[in-house]
């Protein structure tokens, strides 16, 4: 038996067995000192993963606390599976989102399906139906091979579990940037739609209620990933042991449609997911927040393989458990849906007054520790910041002038470039519509998902450049925020409130830090000045390779309310002859745009900078004005700058446009200054639209000719070019990538 | 007239065919789990889409298995209307109701997107609410819809114009761009394309909502003559 | 107890766009002295022996394991101290 | 030429979904000597003879045909007359 092979208490402490688990010198001599005696080897176990950066937030919680977490319609906060926000009509909406970034790397279909898998239970857990997922991937450029494997591996897991489980992917994001070869991003977000009596916590309270495990058997999988290596443990070596899990997407919608069954049973108590930490940190969790205690008899924990040791299924991170608690007496009413779903059933402890967690393996108490000590009392870590070398010296780059010698060509290559082009080549491969509630497709800004049986819909969108926060930390923290906002608003909603996934380097590194300090910051003004609380969100640091640390990736996923169906707008021309606007003047700023990149293959220079207040008071001009029925259509004006967006305002129509331009030619059709959109009004409207949107300037007019045209004040032309030839160029590039040779 | 809705383990299009008969119909129908023994008592059986038992092994070879598909053999034997869409299509071949067998996509991927598809046979009980050789848009959205036969069947297919639907523009691969077949009989239709996703103008099409009003109107026809 | 190996492998005329798949990213890996790949299933079954093994196998072949419509199998049989 | 057959599995310990539906299956179907079942991939290739054909073939399998990090691989190599 494996378990004779554990260290002893003794051991552990001299050979200093807990820094391998991931444990400092200070923590393990706090938990000597909290327990009174020392640790066991389970024990050090459940410390080491409940005090990991993963579950504690041990060195970013400081940076969390800025942000703003309140507001009139948040119903719930950071601190529970997901957050929720009140919708009206006793409705709330649920929502989170969360990385899987390292798994991706090494498997990437599983890594990512499993990513999807964890988000929905976090959702579920809640007690929500969800109705949506989207997700936000980074990856290094397409022409390595590895991250051709890499990105159509990622996007077939997403693919695999979410239109299995039958939750439609809406939308997401993607982009290409070096930094990302050794360290691709997948975040995965879930909004839910719950009726406010139906919202659930994660608590275990009530002595003598029951402790129930639903879901599939635990295995040995995920433990390897987390912590140290158990070649002492068993005779299996490294290489056979599995560093990552495989979903069971299946499996989940049993349990989801068991759980969703459940909720509306007033027998259970309190619900939550197993995810990081699995047993331990739902059982620790749930019995903390409540202020009681747990014992859990590990012989009725159900198990895929043969002598598992507590150590084993306490740290297990098996995909698509529940634990749930239950009513003393009350069980079998669980157990019936459980029956009916096909869905593993198991009583395995129950709620005690003592606030332990207390085990037993085999008649004998394993473990037993304080809950709080495991799920509230770990010691934060403050960790130094230094301003990133790199700052001072793009701030000292000029990168306002650019010359463009052939507007055609530079349009072509922009549309081209992989972060811009088309990615229905992604989305074609997520069933989008399944639930038929999804009345925006991916494709638009945000998308949107009608609130069956209501006249209202949600609009939701991811959002990160992640190249102006790597120049500019805290300029590109405020766009981000803003971006995410400004995508809500152009599909007709009023945001409601954001999550957010920190993706960064190692904290550790104090110029790391302080990217994380300097965009937090710029994310936590921007949250209050635009009014969208943040109700939850994900951290994950460590994101670096021999090649160094990948751009700091705070990715923004937003959700806002469409009050009435009719509100609904997307990014395409409607009309011949609507007029068309553009709000907001071009600046020369190209430090971080697309035009950059292209010309100089790398980005530096100062990112366009973003004054909060302008952006607030345009995103509502143009949210009355959308909401008054006098804009037919609106994009934001965002990566490429103004020639891009108008391509895209034209891109799957059949019309044409015709704009003038004013001013410094290339700032005008490529800059990407912020709060700027393109919009289309029914010369009807006129009057009504320019007495509302005070910014906005008539610049020209959709066509019935599928030609783009630009011209400049005097009459100049400047650009000419077919439409379809630029939707070719634009939905080709991607394929075209993925297809060439090494 | 009531329709039965089958619902397998892993089905996930079973509300949404349900939303297009009751809402979009104004019409009766029940969720049927599949478990049951009988679907006698309704007047017309729904498979719906989805990944039932996840699809593992081959789309639709375990559910084919399921207790209540008996009870939906025999019921298409008595030449009750049996729809089946998607992985409800996938079933019916399965379950040899319909001939032919399901290969994955073509380009080995997943596809979801709005397509044409050109009503081949008007004259069947779901398809007399359009006209012949009409296109109508309908969405795919499957991983494993290519459809085969061997050339004696298709030959088959085409001389009794089992041929229900083809795809204008074939993204999956399946032979004689073939989206939908009928039984000789003209009771068991199966089909890729999601008719209950195109079921109203803010979906982005109402053309499938025409399959269930035939299925309802042949009904009714039938229901008046026989009673 | 026997274990049993099924190999379901597609019906010759039945195109098989995965082997295809593979073979050209097995030449874009250099590796071009690959003339064909062919995809198929491979399951294990641990079995308690029966009367009729090999006939109920084939009943488990034919009615679930593999679609007669476009695949074939075979299978072996193997002791195995349970 | 020679064929080469490759198998590829699951590591053990790792989740196998598939495995699982299809022995519920064929309990279902009252197969109920059906002790477990396991998935896994059978890939047959047709190759040129090469020198170094064993570390190419291993090569192929742990690059491309199977991911090691989740899967096992065994293959048989077998002369063929081309
Ligand atoms: N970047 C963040 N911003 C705000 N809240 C966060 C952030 N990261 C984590 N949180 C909150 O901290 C809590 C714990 O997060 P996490 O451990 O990811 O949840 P779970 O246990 O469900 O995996 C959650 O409520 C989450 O919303
Ligand atoms: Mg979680």
């Amino acid at each position: 038996m494996s378990l004779l092979l554990e260290p002893s208490p003794k051991q552990i402490k001299d050979e200093k067995v807990y820094q391998e688990m991931g444990l400092s010198d200070e923590e393990f001599s706090l938990i000597e000192k909290t327990l009174g005696r020392l640790p066991n080897y389970t024990e050090t176990g459940l410390f080491s993963v409940m005090w990991s950066e993963h579950c504690s937030y041990k060195s970013s919680k400081s940076l969390l606390k800025k942000f703003p977490t309140e507001g009139e319609k948040v119903l719930q906060g950071p601190g529970e599976g997901a957050g929720i926000i009140d919708i009206g009509d006793e409705q709330a909406v649920v929502f989170k989102i969360e990385s899987h970034n390292s798994p991706s790397a090494i498997e990437p279909y599983q890594g990512a399906a499993t990513g999807v898998g964890g988000i929905l239970r976090d959702v579920f857990s809640m007690g929500a139906r969800p109705i949506a997922l989207l997700n936000s991937l980074r990856f290094g450029e397409l022409n390595s091979p590895r991250v051709r494997y890499l990105f159509e591996e990622v996007v077939a897991g997403i693919a695999g579990y979410g239109n299995c489980i039958g939750v439609p992917t809406v939308g997401g994001e993607v982009q290409f940037d070096p930094c990302y070869e050794k360290n691709p991003l997948v975040n995965a977000m879930c909004v839910g739609l719950i009726d406010h009596k139906d919202i659930k916590k994660g608590q275990a309270s009530g002595v003598g209620n029951t402790v129930i495990y639903v879901g599939p058997s635990t295995g040995r999988d995920g433990i390897h990933g987390a912590t140290f290596s158990s070649e002492a443990l068993s005779d299996d070596s490294d290489s056979k042991r599995p560093a990552v899990q495989v979903g069971d997407p299946y499996m989940e919608k049993l349990v989801m449609e068991a759980c969703l069954e459940i909720v509306q049973s007033d027998a259970l108590v309190g619900i939550q997911d197993m995810g990081a930490a699995g047993l331990t940190s739902s059982s620790a969790e749930m019995a903390s927040k409540a202020g009681y205690g747990i014992e859990m008899d590990l012989d009725k924990v159900p198990q895929r393989e043969e002598g598992m040791t507590p150590y084993e299924m306490m740290l297990s991170e098996s995909q698509e458990r529940m634990l749930l608690v239950v009513k003393k007496g009350r069980e079998q009413e669980i157990k019936n849906i459980c029956d009916r779903w096909g869905v593993l059933y198991a009583e395995v402890g129950h709620v005690t007054e003592e606030k332990n967690l207390r085990l037993l393996h085999k008649g004998e108490v394993t473990a037993e520790v304080p809950v709080d000590a495991l799920a509230e009392d770990v010691p934060s870590v403050y960790l130094p910041s230094v301003e990133h070398s790199s700052f001072k010296k793009n701030q000292q780059i000029d990168a306002s002038h650019y010359t463009v010698s052939d507007v055609k060509d530079t349009l072509i290559q922009l549309l081209q470039q992989p972060t811009i082009a088309s990615k229905e080549w992604v989305y074609d491969q997520y069933d989008y519509m399944v639930q038929t509630n999804t009345v925006v497709h991916p494709g638009s800004d945000a998308a949107v998902v009608r609130v069956r049986g209501k006249n209202k819909a949600l609009a939701m969108s991811v959002d990160c450049n992640s190249r102006y926060i790597y120049l500019d930390p805290e300029e590109g923290g405020k766009i981000a925020v803003a971006e995410a906002a400004r995508n809500i608003v152009c599909s007709g909603g009023v945001p409601l409130g954001l999550t957010d996934c920190l993706n960064y380097g190692s904290p550790e590194n104090p110029e790391i830090y302080w990217q994380l300090e300097k965009s937090t910051d710029g994310m936590s003004e921007a949250c209050k000045l635009l009014e969208t609380p943040v109700i939850g969100g994900n951290v994950s640091l460590y994101n670096e390779s021999g090649a160094g640390a990948v751009y700091p990736t705070p990715v923004v996923g937003m959700v806002g309310l469409v009050e009435d169906l009719d509100h609904i707008t997307t990014q395409s021309f409607k009309n011949a002859e609507d007029l068309i606007y553009v709000i907001g003047e071009a600046e020369a700023e190209f430090g971080g745009s697309e035009l950059q990149k292209v010309l100089d293959g790398d980005i530096s220079g100062k990112p366009p900078v973003i004054d909060l207040n302008v952006e607030k008071n345009r995103q509502t001009q143009i949210l009355a004005a959308i909401q008054k029925g006098y804009i037919s259509n609106a994009h934001d004006i965002a990566e490429g700058g103004l020639a891009v967006a108008a391509a895209e305002c034209l891109f799957g129509t059949n019309y044409g446009a015709e704009l003038t331009i004013s001013g410094d030619k290339v700032a005008s059709l490529f800059a990407e200054t912020q709060s700027r959109f393109i919009v289309s009004v029914r010369p009807d409207n006129k009057e009504d639209f320019e007495r509302i949107v005070t910014d906005a300037q008539h610049v020209g007019k959709v066509t019935s000719a599928r030609q783009l045209v630009i011209n400049d004040v005097s009459g100049q032309n400047v650009l000419q070019a077919d439409v379809q030839e630029l939707e070719n160029a634009w939905k080709g590039a991607i394929p075209c990538l993925l297809k060439s040779k090494v | 007239m009531k329709f039965a809705v089958i619902v397998f383990p892993g089905s996930n299009c079973d509300d949404d065919m349900v939303y297009a008969v009751t809402e979009g119909l104004n019409a009766e129908a029940e969720k049927v789990w599949y478990t049951e023994t009988s679907v006698a008592d309704y007047d017309a059986i729904l498979l719906p889409g989805g990944f039932s038992y996840g699809d593992y092994l081959r789309s639709g070879a375990i559910a084919r298995f399921a207790p209540v598909m008996t009870s939906v053999m025999e019921e298409a034997e008595k030449g009750k209307p049996v729809l089946g869409v998607c992985n409800g299509f996938q079933i019916l071949l399965e379950a040899g109701l319909l001939p032919g067998a399901m290969q994955r996509n073509q380009n080995l991927r997943f596809i979801c997107r709005p397509t044409e598809l050109v009503v081949e046979n008007n004259q069947t009980g779901f398809t007399a609410g359009y006209k012949e050789n009409e296109t109508i848009s309908v969405p795919i959205a499957h991983g494993e819809g290519n459809y085969f036969c061997d050339e004696k069947t298709l030959k088959k297919l085409r001389d009794n114009k089992q041929i229900v639907f083809t795809y204008k523009s074939n993204a999956n691969g399946s032979v004689a761009d073939i989206a939908g077949v009928i039984n000789e009989k003209g009771n068991v239709l199966g089909m890729m394309p999601h008719p209950e996703r195109a079921a109203s103008d803010i979906l982005g099409s109402a053309d499938g909502l025409k399959l269930f009003q035939s299925i309802l109107n042949h009904w009714r026809e039938s229901h008046v003559l026989t009673s | 107890m026997v274990k049993v190996q099924v190999y379901v492998t597609l019906k010759e005329g039945v195109l098989d766009p995965q082997g295809s798949a593979i073979q050209n990213a097995l030449h874009t890996m250099e590796y071009k002295e690959v003339q064909s790949v062919q995809t198929g299933k491979f399951i294990e079954l641990k079995i308690e022996k029966t009367t009729d093994l090999e006939k109920r196998i084939e009943e488990m072949c034919e009615k679930l394991l593999s679609n007669p419509v476009i695949e074939d199998y075979t299978y072996t049989i193997e002791e195995v101290v349970s």
